[in-house]
């Protein structure tokens, strides 16, 4: 019996003791994980002082006195920690020892009767604490699945979480079968309704927003064609009393290029010295989808190239084909992304040599990017993969600079290539650059974009001339030099050929002899071009007035001001037109 | 605990790589730290990259040269390719002379004309030579010799002239043995003893300037400095390894300023190959070629700017 | 007779089938032990843990990540790769004044280089592995200021062979892997 | 103490090509050589004969004892040596338990080369528990025994509660395989309590959580092996099927039920006529029922877990990255993560890394769902077992709970007679 006092007592004795020692080296181990030794702040400053400032006998001193203090502490602790160790094993088995000895008669005696419970009572409460633990499992289990669908919603775009939705809505259907629990089945059923809720709304969604027929791929619509085939466009609207105005949302940062339409998704860019960036809005609502900057490019110039306030750094619009978009800016620097807002490769074509800016725009052939690169030193025409951006062909030539944009037109039946440059306007096979035929016509400063239309190529440019040629020979049929366009681009039908000037006038020419059918003197210049669509000729100028003429006469049809600067060409869709104002996009719907 | 088990086997479901990974960050593991208030004169102006990686460049009337893996390229100012023409894989520096190209080889020395056939080329005098670089001018060749540890003077069409050796000895822990031809005088690197030393193109020894160190206007980590170049009046240009940066001396040492910093150059612990063209600064890393142009601005707060030197690189 | 019946069958029933299941799980077990040991030949087998010094990006986490106290990790001096440095001082912290050992100049947090003259100006450089944390400090200055002749390694007779290396399931090059046992070390220095 | 120091002859000339390159040798004029590496002797390979040929001699020592002689000391004082030599000694890797996840990587991975004394680390275990029961538990695993040697006494939990938490080893060994098998993670290694203590250093978390569970086996008896331990789980298997049942006397059972109490880890089943009358139908229908949910929690199972797949796949290095490098992307003036500034320092190519983490994740959403599977079809099973009744006339042993421990043998008064006077250590 004393005995059993005695070991009793060792027994609390060590029991504390030990609880005491380990609470102690778990504080000491916590301090060694925390401090290496020579890392201490103090150490860190004192040096960096030493190191500053010029030769300090003293200060060295103490920093080494220091550091030897430090180390000293350093290993002095982790001896203690190691001979802590030792200590607590050896009490441990005391301890245990002690225990065993002290509980060495009062053994698990059993009560005498045998158990009462009868284990097949037993038996069904395990199985219902079982049934219950399961369920409870399978709960919280479709709770992670819907937490996490519902953060995927949050994420993600709704089309695909919809699946996700409805397979955990199966998962859910699953147990509800398997659990024969109300818990499960409530819970559920409500992830089941939500999950059929979202369905309905999002599809609801699908059904009034539509993806879009007709895209408007590139600068004045699909081809650069500066004609869409789009229809039921409004002719009147109101940005003030919101007529006809499906939404009007404003632009990040500033630039002269236009929208440009595929699926669902409107691309413009915008830069200044800070950024410059690729924006992607949505066509139905006009929020901004999402925002790809052109950053971290090798060979990217560090200071912006100087250019003139009204070029600016993204003065070229973008270019897709439905899958990719590409974007280029004034640095050089070409990013293209895929429609998700992914970037999928950047490069710099060469800090472009360019007194204004460089201003041509982007185009898509398939998986094909053209870029007329032509500026003061080495003017060329480079086609890249859209994919990965690798160079598929490239053509140097000696022609000066010029801003003008390419095309792709349909001449002899073949889709071809054509490049307004200075002092040729020449065409191109796409997919390999070969030249198919070059006609020197131009001088100045080429700004404005050729149009096509029944096989003829036409070009014109201020200071120079207004000339048509036929695509299939690429011989001349037709010169005419009564207006000219400066930065607006041409427009043209088989019959007629539109042409705005940057001092009021616009005109109509004859698409077969160049006579000019028909002008008007509007008296407000003129930047943004002419698009042929739905048998109507849309223009706005400079101002932000609209004036909508008739394709087949060119009598004006009507005209009103709009009230903001307007200086790219707007992107036609069935039914809707994006405008690019100075400072806003909006989107123009009948309602 | 009941809390600290629900937390992990949550994670264990949600985020498992909260549970099996950390982003902890040891600490002190950051050699130097990037002084931020360091600005360099100069800013980058343009650059483009080349194919491979790039193991020697000279600078001669308004093209670059350089020469990457088995190739010799040349390149106009805004990066057009001109010509290049293969050359044998490992070579160690070249530069050029009255439009001839002088290629280094670690036992080996060619010439090349512009369109790339070889003119002349013969073997090292020595066959356990070890090139490393090479300067040359209208009296002679000069390359430094990593392995024999002093300087070979060939003359143009090839005969070993003499040997060069230094007075203090040569210490070469590794393949950055600097030398240029500055007018009239031969300044090579001491790497292992971190000096610059003069010499006369008849190979006597003039002096030696330079101290070990981080600090502005000294040489730090294992051999240094690296890469030698005349500035376009006649300064000299050091390149260094270990933490990159270019800076410029007088020809008598004086220490002038940093023109470029490893934040500048773009990091890294290779030196960067350094050339003057009048008023840029032609820098090649890596497979980039940078050149660098003189910023009033930025320069106000720099030695650069306070130097009285009417230097080209500056205006 | 049918209340005999309902007593004993069921024993009986289960007895058979635990029999037919020993015989199952049996097969099984000697099935898969089979096919297994199939696997155990051949090559003689990876079995020790070891860093590619080439690999190593010096993170840091060899010291903080293993199983043991003092890590297992220590910094090796591959003296054919170097021996020069007293010229370099990579292991000194990068701006030191003047290129000696003095505490101020110290990289390593606890001291554990030590060098011995050879002949100016050379140094033979050896680590005293008791103090070596393995925080790859030193290896950092040496690989990226001299000639890289400072790398860590894992020693192996203070490894514990852990089932998974835990500082391998967080090297963030990949460095780590289990190499043979005839090629126990990967090391810099060439005969 | 196997610190015997060897100069060693260099071997990575190829690696070290490297070196070469960026390096002329010096010449030393005091004709100073280069001394070579020093470091210490790789472990020798013989110390896993020793541990294999030590496994099967315990474990054989053990049925001796429990079969033959019917004595705990013996098991006792095996469990003893386990604890010195596997645990502190050898200081525990590889063990039999963790020898699991290379059996798996084995499986999947046919280039993946399995050690020998590994795979017999995880047959022979086996081999015994299908001829003798969960021998290997008894005080050969040092998991078990350093329990077995701090239990005093043990308050037992219910029944139905054992019986419910008896389903964690289950899930536990189900995510060990999926780590395993898509070489992720060896989970078991990462959350052994016991390692910390036997290396007497480590991850202070699994330390103190190792503690933990040795204070409450004091009173609980064996709470890892009971609770948590996936290979007893496996073992179990086999030991419910073993060849020789073990018996807690040769002598008949006089239904004392003195074993009934002393069984720690409350293996012992009472004698049990059933009481509660229904009638035979209503059984027969929930036998039925139970049959049913089997499969089909199995497939509910394997639904749950399978989507939850992508989360999971977070535990592998790969793609863990992946993730850290998209966030990157996505906020591009976030502080980089070691792992991301290391992957760009080393150059990395992401859409490699995709192509990985796609081969990864498509691993993932097989291995998750037969996870899944197991765990749903474990659950069925128990509930299927728990609604089937059983008639005794005997205090038995369940064979599959069973670590062959001895206690109960201290305890038969039958065995009493043989044994007359009782040293100090079969109380214990």
């Amino acid at each position: 019996m004393k005995m059993r006092k005695l070991y009793r007592n060792i027994a609390i004795v060590t029991a504390v003791f030990m609880l005491v020692l380990s609470v102690m080296m778990g504080v000491s181990y916590y301090q060694m994980q925390q401090v290496s030794p020579l890392e201490t702040g103090v150490m860190e400053t004192l040096k960096e002082l030493n190191e500053t400032n010029d030769d300090n006998e003293q200060l060295q001193q103490q920093i080494r006195e220091l550091d030897l203090l430090s180390r000293k502490a350093y290993f002095v602790q982790e001896g203690q920690l190691k001979t802590g160790i030792y200590l607590l094993i050896g009490m441990a088995l005391i301890l245990m020892l002690c225990l065993n000895l002290y509980f060495k008669d009062t053994k698990s005696l059993p009560d005498k009767q045998l158990d009462p419970i009868d284990e097949w009572m037993m038996k069904s409460h395990a199985r219902k604490y079982l049934g219950w633990a399961a369920a409870i499992a399978a709960v919280v289990g479709i709770g992670f699945v819907v937490s996490r669908s519902i953060a995927d919603k949050l994420l993600t775009a709704p089309s695909d979480n919809q699946d996700e939705l409805l397979a955990d809505s199966h998962q859910s259907g699953e147990n509800i079968e398997t659990d024969s629990l109300q818990v499960v089945a409530d819970i559920a059923a409500d992830t089941l309704s939500t999950a059929q809720q979202d369905v309905v709304d999002t599809t609801a969604v699908e059904d009034e927003m539509p993806e879009l027929k007709i895209a408007s791929k590139a600068f004045r619509g699909n081809n650069s064609s500066a004609s869409s085939s789009a229809r039921g466009i409004a002719t009147s609207w109101n940005l003030k009393g919101k007529k006809n105005i499906l939404w009007q949302s404003p632009i990040p940062k500033h630039g002269y290029n236009s929208p440009v339409i595929t699926g669902r998704s409107i691309f413009i860019t915008g830069a200044d010295a800070q950024a410059r960036e690729l924006y992607c809005f949505d066509v139905w609502t006009g929020e901004l989808k999402w925002t790809v900057k052109a950053d971290g490019i090798a060979g990217s110039p560090s200071a912006m190239p100087k250019v003139n306030e009204d070029t600016g750094l993204a003065a070229s619009t973008v270019a897709t084909n439905g899958e990719q978009v590409a974007a280029i800016f004034a640095t050089g620097d070409v990013i293209c992304a895929d429609m998700d807002g992914q970037r999928l490769w950047a490069k710099n074509i060469g800090l472009p040599d360019n007194h204004y800016g460089y201003a041509s725009s982007l185009l898509m052939l398939g998986n094909t990017l053209i870029i007329q690169y032509q500026n003061n030193s080495n003017a060329q025409i480079l086609a890249l993969s859209a994919k990965d951006g690798h160079q598929i062909w490239s053509k140097s030539s000696k022609d000066k600079i010029a801003w003008s944009s390419p095309i792709i037109a349909t001449l002899g039946g073949k889709s071809a290539l054509v490049v307004m440059g200075n002092p040729a306007i020449a065409a191109y096979n796409p997919s390999n650059g070969s030249e198919l035929w070059r006609v020197e016509c131009m001088s100045g400063e080429v700004g404005s974009s050729p149009a096509s239309a029944g096989g003829v190529v036409f070009g014109a440019s201020e200071y120079a001339k207004c000339i048509a040629i036929d695509g299939a020979t690429g011989e001349t049929l037709w010169e005419a030099s009564d207006y000219l366009p400066e930065c607006s681009s041409l427009a043209a039908t088989k019959d007629l050929v539109f042409c705005a000037t940057s001092y009021g006038m616009v005109c109509a020419y004859d698409a077969k002899t160049g006579e000019v059918k028909k002008e008007h003197d509007l008296t407000t210049p003129f930047y943004s071009s002419p698009v042929v669509v739905d048998g109507k000729v849309y223009l706005f100028s400079n101002s932000g007035k609209v004036y909508i003429f008739s394709a087949s006469t060119f009598d004006l049809i009507t005209s009103f001001d709009t009230g903001e600067k307007t200086f790219a060409t707007p992107a036609f869709t069935d039914g809707m037109m994006v405008v690019r104002t100075d400072k806003s996009l909006y989107c123009v719907k009948k309602n | 605990m009941l809390s600290v088990v629900g937390r992990d086997l949550w994670n264990m479901f949600k985020r498992p790589d909260k549970l099996f990974y950390h982003s902890r960050r040891p600490q002190g593991l950051t050699l130097l730290k990037e002084d931020d208030d360091f600005v360099s004169p100069y800013r980058r102006v343009y650059g483009f990259m080349v194919p491979d990686e790039i193991c020697a460049m000279e600078v001669d009337g308004g093209s670059i040269y350089l020469a990457t893996p088995n190739n010799i390229s040349v390149y106009g100012m805004s990066g057009e390719l001109q010509t290049n023409f293969p050359t044998p894989s490992d070579l160690r520096d070249m530069t050029v002379h009255d439009g001839l190209i002088y290629a280094l080889f670690p036992t080996r020395i060619e010439v090349y004309n512009r369109q790339g056939d070889l003119t002349m080329e013969w073997e090292a005098c020595s066959e356990n030579s070890d090139y490393c670089s090479l300067a040359v001018c209208e009296n002679g060749i000069f390359v430094t010799d990593a392995s024999n540890k002093n300087i070979c003077k060939y003359t143009l069409d090839g005969t070993l002239v003499r040997f060069i050796q230094s007075p203090k000895g040569f210490i070469v822990p590794s393949y950055c043995f600097g030398v240029a031809y500055i007018d009239g005088k031969i300044y090579c690197s001491n790497p292992g003893r971190h000096l610059i030393e003069s010499y006369t193109t008849e190979g006597e020894f003039i002096a030696s300037f330079g101290k070990a160190g981080a600090g502005a206007g000294a040489f730090s980590g294992c051999c240094n400095p690296a890469v030698l170049t005349p500035s376009s009046h006649g300064d000299l240009l050091t390149s260094e390894k270990g933490i990159p940066r270019i800076s410029c001396y007088g020809l008598n040492g004086e220490f002038r300023s940093i023109l470029l910093d490893s934040k500048a150059l773009g990091g890294g612990n290779a030196a960067y190959d350094v050339r003057v063209m009048n008023d840029k600064l032609i820098v090649a890393g890596g497979d980039k070629v940078s050149v660098f142009q003189y910023d009033k601005r930025q320069s106000q707060l720099t030695l650069c700017g306070q130097c009285e030197e009417d230097c080209p690189l500056r205006v | 007779m049918k209340d005999e019946d309902k007593l004993k069958s069921p024993i009986d029933r289960r007895d058979f089938l635990r029999t037919c299941g020993s015989f199952l799980a049996g097969g099984i077990a000697l099935a898969s032990g089979g096919l297994l040991a199939a696997k155990t030949s051949g090559k003689e087998g990876d079995v020790f843990w070891q860093i590619d010094p080439y690999k190593c990006t010096q993170c840091g986490r060899c010291e903080t990540d293993c199983v043991l106290t003092l890590s297992a990790v220590k910094c090796f001096h591959a003296n054919r790769v170097c021996g020069y440095c007293d010229l370099c001082g990579g292991y000194y912290r990068p701006s030191v004044k003047d290129l000696n050992t003095a505490a101020e100049n110290q990289l390593c947090p606890t001291g554990a280089i030590s060098r011995k003259f050879v002949e100016e100006p050379y140094f033979e450089y050896t680590i005293d592995e008791e103090l070596c944390t393995g925080c790859g400090k030193c290896v950092k200055g040496c690989t990226s200021f001299g000639n890289g002749s400072l790398f860590l390694q894992i020693q192996q007779d203070i490894c514990q062979q852990c089932n998974e290396c835990a500082i391998a399931r967080v090297c963030p090059s990949d460095a780590i892997h289990r190499v043979s046992n005839e090629q126990a070390y990967l090391l810099k220095d060439h005969a | 103490m196997r610190k015997l120091l060897f100069l060693f002859t260099g071997f990575v000339t190829s690696l070290s090509a490297m070196a070469v390159a960026r390096f002329p040798k010096p010449d030393f004029t005091s004709g100073y050589e280069y001394p070579d590496i020093v470091h210490g002797a790789p472990n020798e390979l013989l110390w896993n004969v020793l541990d294999i040929v030590l496994l099967i001699a315990m474990m054989a020592l053990v049925v001796w004892a429990a079969y033959k002689k019917r004595s705990r000391a013996v098991i006792y004082s095996v469990s003893f040596v386990s604890v010195a030599y596997f645990g502190f000694f050898r200081s525990g890797c590889v063990c039999s338990v963790g020898s699991i996840q290379n059996v798996v990587m084995a499986v999947v991975n046919p280039d993946y080369h399995l050690p020998w004394y590994v795979l017999l680390l995880f047959l022979l275990p086996i081999l015994f528990a299908l001829l003798f029961g969960r021998v290997f538990c008894a005080g050969v695993c040092p998991l078990g025994a350093l329990q077995e040697l701090v239990n005093i006494k043990h308050f037992r939990l219910a029944r139905s509660v054992s019986a419910t938490l008896s389903i964690i080893p289950w899930v536990y060994l189900a995510f060990t395989i999926l780590y395993a098998a898509t070489r992720s993670q060896f989970l078991i290694c990462r959350l052994d309590p016991f390692i910390g203590i036997f290396r007497l250093g480590g991850d202070i978390g699994m330390i103190s959580f190792g503690i933990v569970l040795l204070v409450m086996s004091i009173f609980i008896g064996r709470p890892f092996c009971q609770f948590l331990c996936p290979y007893g789980a496996l073992l179990s298997v086999f030991s419910a099927l073993s060849w020789k049942k073990l018996e807690i006397t040769d002598k008949g059972c006089i239904n004392c039920a003195l074993c009934g109490k002393s069984c720690p880890v409350d293996a012992i089943r009472a004698p049990q006529y059933s009481k509660t009358k229904e009638n035979r139908m209503k059984g027969v229908h929930r036998i039925i029922f139970f049959a049913i949910l089997l499969p089909v929690l199995t497939l509910a199972g394997a639904l749950l877990i399978g989507s939850q797949s992508n989360a999971l796949s977070l535990a592998h290095k790969d793609v863990y990255l992946y993730e850290q490098l998209l966030q990157q992307q996505a906020h591009p003036n976030m502080e980089e993560s070691l792992e991301v500034e290391t992957f760009h320092a080393l150059g990395g190519d992401i859409d490699e890394l995709k192509a990985k983490v796609d081969d990864i994740r498509r691993d993932y959403r097989i291995y998750a769902c037969l996870a899944g599977a197991l765990i749903g079809f474990v659950i069925g099973f128990k509930l299927l077992k728990l609604s089937l009744k059983r008639s005794r006339q005997t205090y038995e042993i369940s064979l599959a709970r069973c670590t062959v421990c001895g206690k109960c043998f201290n305890y038969c008064p039958q065995n009493k007679s043989t044994q007359h006077k009782q040293p100090l250590i079969s109380y214990l």
